[in-house]
């Protein structure tokens, strides 16, 4: 059976919000519109204005709402339209969710999710194409899910929705269309992912993929393309930033002994750079026969023409090309 | 044919105001020739445009300005170039009041090298002298156009600025905060709320607790004004540049307008109001078929001339058109380029570790 | 001695309400010692705070409630447990009418043990069982209150929550964000702007283009209230509680009150306003002195028992003084706890490569 | 001569406002009270209301405000009281400062300086000490100075200043009070540092440590520390995140062979992490001895009380261990 990311994200909500009445869905457009993105689609029709709530245009209010209703024991999933906007609202997200429960010494949980497309689409040009992994990622007592394929949507909102730490939830515009097969037990009602354990999605043994969202794509393109040349390429898909899935890494870096990171955002102090350096600082480091490269967005602020924009993210052939250079088998000159 | 007519405007609401603007308005038959001109090119390149979007030579994001015409065009004619304008991401039609080509415009949407921003800023982004844009995050504009209203007075000046919002963005914090700080200071802007009745696919009422835009700037003075008619608008406007210049800090203005199309071209707009409510308005408020109406019954120019005017302006519009597909990109180096100011350019990363921006020498 | 007394309290000022709280108020005997005890527990705490701030056993920041302890206490008179409150950094007082015993506040503060939250906290972070802080972030407890309302109303319970702000916090956009939800979907909030002249340095005419506090919530009801008078206090709480539990939504009140200390420890509080300012409240407005006048003057109680009240006090303060000051701090291992829920623990980073919070099994 | 770092903030934007006057200063507190943390000390009775202006308590509204008149041809200092609370503000510095010259095709400047103390002080707690170093870093668009000693601050934001692009300018207020040896050619009203040219502050061959403002006194007593076991290390301090001068670190490691980097700071997705990346990734990384080690804030929200709060920030013994196990002349066991 197949599901795109958008019926995944949709039917997880829609499971939960059943399964628990103090799941609520609020945002702008979340309700009649059905969601910008049309995530939501049907749900206020079926759990109405109670559960159902249509925000006006005030991030930074909405989301402190949400943050503290979820103090006062209800469970929000607050939607920003798309994560650029957060960033009117991200002092709530990290001084009002992130930090209450330390604070409060364990008193006040916060549980919530903060969910929304994240990182480029295409031609939304620069104020809407930002990538905001690695600032969550940063943050202690948040929780962050970057979700691939269907099965990921729907099994990492649910844990998402049932934790009761604060969870910021990056989806990706493009993934939403896209087509995924679904096993029969991710059709689950209680189909949970993990949150915390990255998965591999291609085994292999020449080098190591690591990459999250629509990165993951890339990777198994490339890995694809690779595989004509014989290189056999391992792909992890982290689906989290926050908890990182380290030994995941560390363990397929001990048998591949190269090391790539693949991801769309900016590469100054990326999810690539922290994947590196804490590489490095492992016992994995030893089994290293080339250095870590990181494959990124290119740090430039997203140009809206097509032909910039393209160049200003990561492609299957920048991804192979470094591979090539870490294994050491790239022809002369560029890609 | 007359050289000027006069008409009767809609009443004004006031807010905090003893007087208002003057319902009885005149204008002069270049001037009308002027504003009709200016509403009718907006609307044909508006029309343009969603067909390139529909041709998927526009991506990503369009907001047509469809419908609002006499917003821009009634305000431009009341305030000076050397005033400045900033405005949220329905920017196409100020862009062309504050002097681009349609060319600049159309071209910046298909992403061309003759693009206004040379295809960098796309549909939300577009600047020019005294415009500073078209922004992308609903209410940023606000705060930005009353620093820039603080530049006017600062540099001792008796320029203004024109801060335009939408019914949606009315409610946002920042609003607020601008107002206050725009009060204590007595900074000389001009907050217009450009009320279409929407924020995507909801309705005023159930976005704002008040509806009453001209009011929510409490303790700052309001006028409520028939944005359709790029008379009452012009007389609004005259009014508040008044009041800006002569030192008594902001004011408040809703314009009261439609919005024609759905929020972005991605959006039908027909799943939160009826057919019927567009149509409507299309048919009995509609600016430039009103407008039209006053120049022709008071005779201020003749059917063929006013014919002659669309006519030359379809032209146009297929002439930028045109440009604006066949037009190039700009070359891969322009990636790096305005990141930061031209002398000022250091190695930064490409995609891969193997790729670096180079410093020109 | 009477067992009930009444009194005339200030003018309330009214906002878009035809009817507000009377002016007649009627306290009992026992319900007026127990709010002097709480304001006399208050003050004294806060005073022994001042103290161990100067002898350097509590860091930091330390913002003292000084003045304005008929605020917390008069409402709290006219709340439920089962209410929610949250207020700023400027938590002690009500950490205290929440239920917290003095210990738990000192020690908080020195960040010791037996602290409220064991030292995690500090002062500007205090909660407690329908108590959510104590936040540091001017503005951010507006829209969280609200949000514990949006909670009140959903669970559909008949409970409210009470949500403080200073007059330097109400020109914040969040505020204004907040108004407008709480109005749309007609939450069960109380805000309250305590006006107490000042955000740290600045005077509220400095600062805010209205003063006019109680009017700012436009289309939200709105009470202004002399916050040195306990018993105007709770009457105005009274009312408002009863105006938000039938379901009528919002309403604002303005507290006006004083602050006695600077903003906080390290302001000496005397650079922008004459000493003789705060000799003057302290001579004429204070909220204790009146009260006490009030009670001795209506028989309420005696000399001798205020006495009494006042001297357990200062044996209260003296023992939770030697407890703050000689308490433990917790140990190395709970800086790695209630980052996550308790059952959720993995390997996080401490401050070399080669520390790292173990998973408890 | 020796001055505080505080009148060398204060002197700099005394002379800066004197020299040019499109310069003015605003923010919560900085005119009549001098400024929260008096770094503004006398300005407003030397210059006035109209370049020296108090706001309220809005931070949203009035960094947008600055971020406007820069556009329209101001050169506005827009002080935070702390980084903490830009938060509200972060959209203007990224979507309305950061991004603007470049959507705008290079016709609108942002000439700006957004500054105030950044990271943890004493006794703050968890809402009040974050760092926000990297989040900045990470922008195209933008210039992130780091000021460490009295000559840096004097001479970076005066550059800063100067300079058309929006510059974050991430001060401490522990350093406000902190003496240093100022030279006489620091005190010329022109003295400029170029923002992007990291300084060496001590040299040394055994062992290069890389940090920024507070950090670099760390390095510095960890040097003093380790010189007596004979260990010289090299301590560079940054200056600036944004340009980072990754030349001067590649430099460096060549001679040393040894790289620690120290940032008070949480560590993940820190500019330790994206240090250690990029010199993973340059020629650097051949010269290496051992691996890449960082040195950083713990991974948790700050806790107030003071015992708690020394474990959560790296101290002198934590960089020394650190450059101990990095040279392999670590004792058994923990520092
Ligand atoms: C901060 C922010 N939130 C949400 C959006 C998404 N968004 C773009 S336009 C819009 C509606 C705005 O409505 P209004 O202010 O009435 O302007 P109009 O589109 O009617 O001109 C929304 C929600 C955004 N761009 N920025
Ligand atoms: C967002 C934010 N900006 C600035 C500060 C610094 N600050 C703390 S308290 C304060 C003054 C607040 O005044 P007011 O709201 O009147 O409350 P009061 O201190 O009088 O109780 C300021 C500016 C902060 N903590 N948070
Ligand atoms: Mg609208
Ligand atoms: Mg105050």
């Amino acid at each position: 059976k197949q599901m795109n990311v958008r019926d995944a994200l949709n039917s997880a909500l829609d499971e939960e919000l059943a399964r628990d009445d103090k799941v609520y869905l609020m945002g702008e457009e979340v309700a009649q519109y059905d969601g910008a993105y049309k995530v939501s689609k049907n749900l206020w029709k079926k759990y109405g204005d109670d559960r159902i709530m249509d925000t006006p245009i005030t991030e930074m209010g909405f989301a402190g709402i949400a943050v503290g209703s979820a103090m006062a024991g209800l469970r929000p999933v607050c939607e920003f339209m798309t994560w650029n906007f957060a960033m009117q609202a991200i002092d709530h997200i990290i001084n009002s969710a992130a930090k209450t429960l330390y604070m409060s010494a364990g008193l006040v949980k916060v549980p919530i999710v903060f969910r929304g497309p994240n990182g480029a689409a295409a031609g939304v040009a620069a104020q809407h194409s930002q990538d905001f992994g690695s600032w969550y990622a940063q943050c202690p007592g948040l929780k962050v899910c970057v979700p691939y394929s269907s099965e990921d949507a729907r099994g990492l909102l649910k844990s998402a929705i049932r934790d009761d730490t604060p969870v910021v939830f990056l989806e990706n515009e493009i993934l939403y269309g896209q087509l995924f097969d679904v096993s029969p037990e991710s059709l689950d009602k209680d189909f949970l992912i993990p949150i915390g354990k990255a998965k591999i999605e291609r085994p292999g043994k020449s080098i190591t993929l690591v990459s999250f969202s629509r990165g993951v794509q890339t990777c198994l393109d490339a890995a694809k393309e690779l595989e004509k040349s014989g290189v056999d390429a391992e792909v992890i898909n982290l689906r989290s930033l926050r908890p990182l899935d380290l030994d995941a890494i560390i363990k397929s870096v001990k048998k591949t002994n190269h090391l790539v990171t693949v991801e769309h955002g900016w590469p100054v102090c990326g999810i690539g750079a922290e994947i590196s350096a804490a590489i490095t600082e492992s016992e994995a480091f030893n089994y290293l026969d080339a250095p870590i490269y990181r494959v990124t967005g290119a740090d430039v602020p997203m140009p809206y023409t097509k032909g910039l924009e393209l160049l200003a993210l990561p492609g299957t052939k920048d991804v192979v090309y470094t591979v090539q250079r870490s294994l050491n088998i790239a022809k002369e000159g560029k890609k | 044919l007359s050289s000027e007519a006069s008409f009767t405007v809609r009443d004004f609401k006031l807010h905090k105001l003893e007087q208002g603007p003057s319902t009885q308005v005149t204008v002069s038959r270049e001037d009308a020739l002027k504003y009709y001109l200016d509403m009718v090119r907006i609307r044909r390149m508006e029309t343009a445009a969603s067909n390139l979007y529909k041709e998927k030579v526009i991506r990503g994001f369009c907001h047509l300005y469809s419908g609002q015409e006499a917003c821009a065009v009634g305000m431009e004619a009341a305030i000076r170039r050397d005033d400045a304008v900033i405005t949220a991401y329905r920017a196409h039609g100020w862009t062309m009041t504050r002097g681009a080509t349609m060319i600049e415009v159309l071209a910046e949407l298909t992403g061309r090298q003759s693009g206004i921003q040379r295809g960098k800023g796309g549909s939300m982004h577009m600047y020019r002298e005294n415009f500073f844009g078209g922004n992308g995050i609903v209410g940023a504009q606000i705060p930005l156009g009353t620093g820039i209203a603080l530049a006017m007075k600062y540099k001792k000046t008796d320029n203004l600025c024109v801060t335009l919002y939408g019914d949606g963005a009315a409610n946002q914090g920042q609003v607020f905060e601008a107002y206050n700080i725009a009060k204590l200071w007595d900074l000389p802007c001009i907050y217009v709320c450009e009320n279409n009745g929407f924020g995507m696919g909801t309705s005023s009422d159930r976005s704002s607790a008040s509806t009453a835009y001209y009011t929510r700037g409490d303790y700052i003075p309001g006028i409520w004004v028939d944005a359709m008619d790029v008379l009452a608008m012009r007389e609004a406007t005259n009014f508040a540049a008044a009041y800006c210049r002569s030192g008594k800090g902001p004011i408040v203005l809703e314009a009261a307008t439609y919005r024609y199309y759905g929020h972005s071209m991605s959006d039908p707009g027909t799943s939160y109001r009826k057919r019927d409510e567009v149509d409507d308005v299309r048919k009995n408020r509609d600016p430039i078929a009103h407008f039209k109406d006053r120049i022709l019954k008071s005779g201020l120019a003749s059917e063929e001339e006013l014919k002659k005017i669309e006519t030359d302006v379809v032209k146009e519009v297929s002439e930028a058109v045109q440009v604006a597909k066949t037009d190039k990109e700009l070359g891969p180096d322009e990636l790096w380029e305005n990141i930061y100011p031209d002398n000022d350019v250091w190695k930064m990363r490409g995609v891969t570790p193997f790729e670096w921006r180079q410093p020109k020498i």
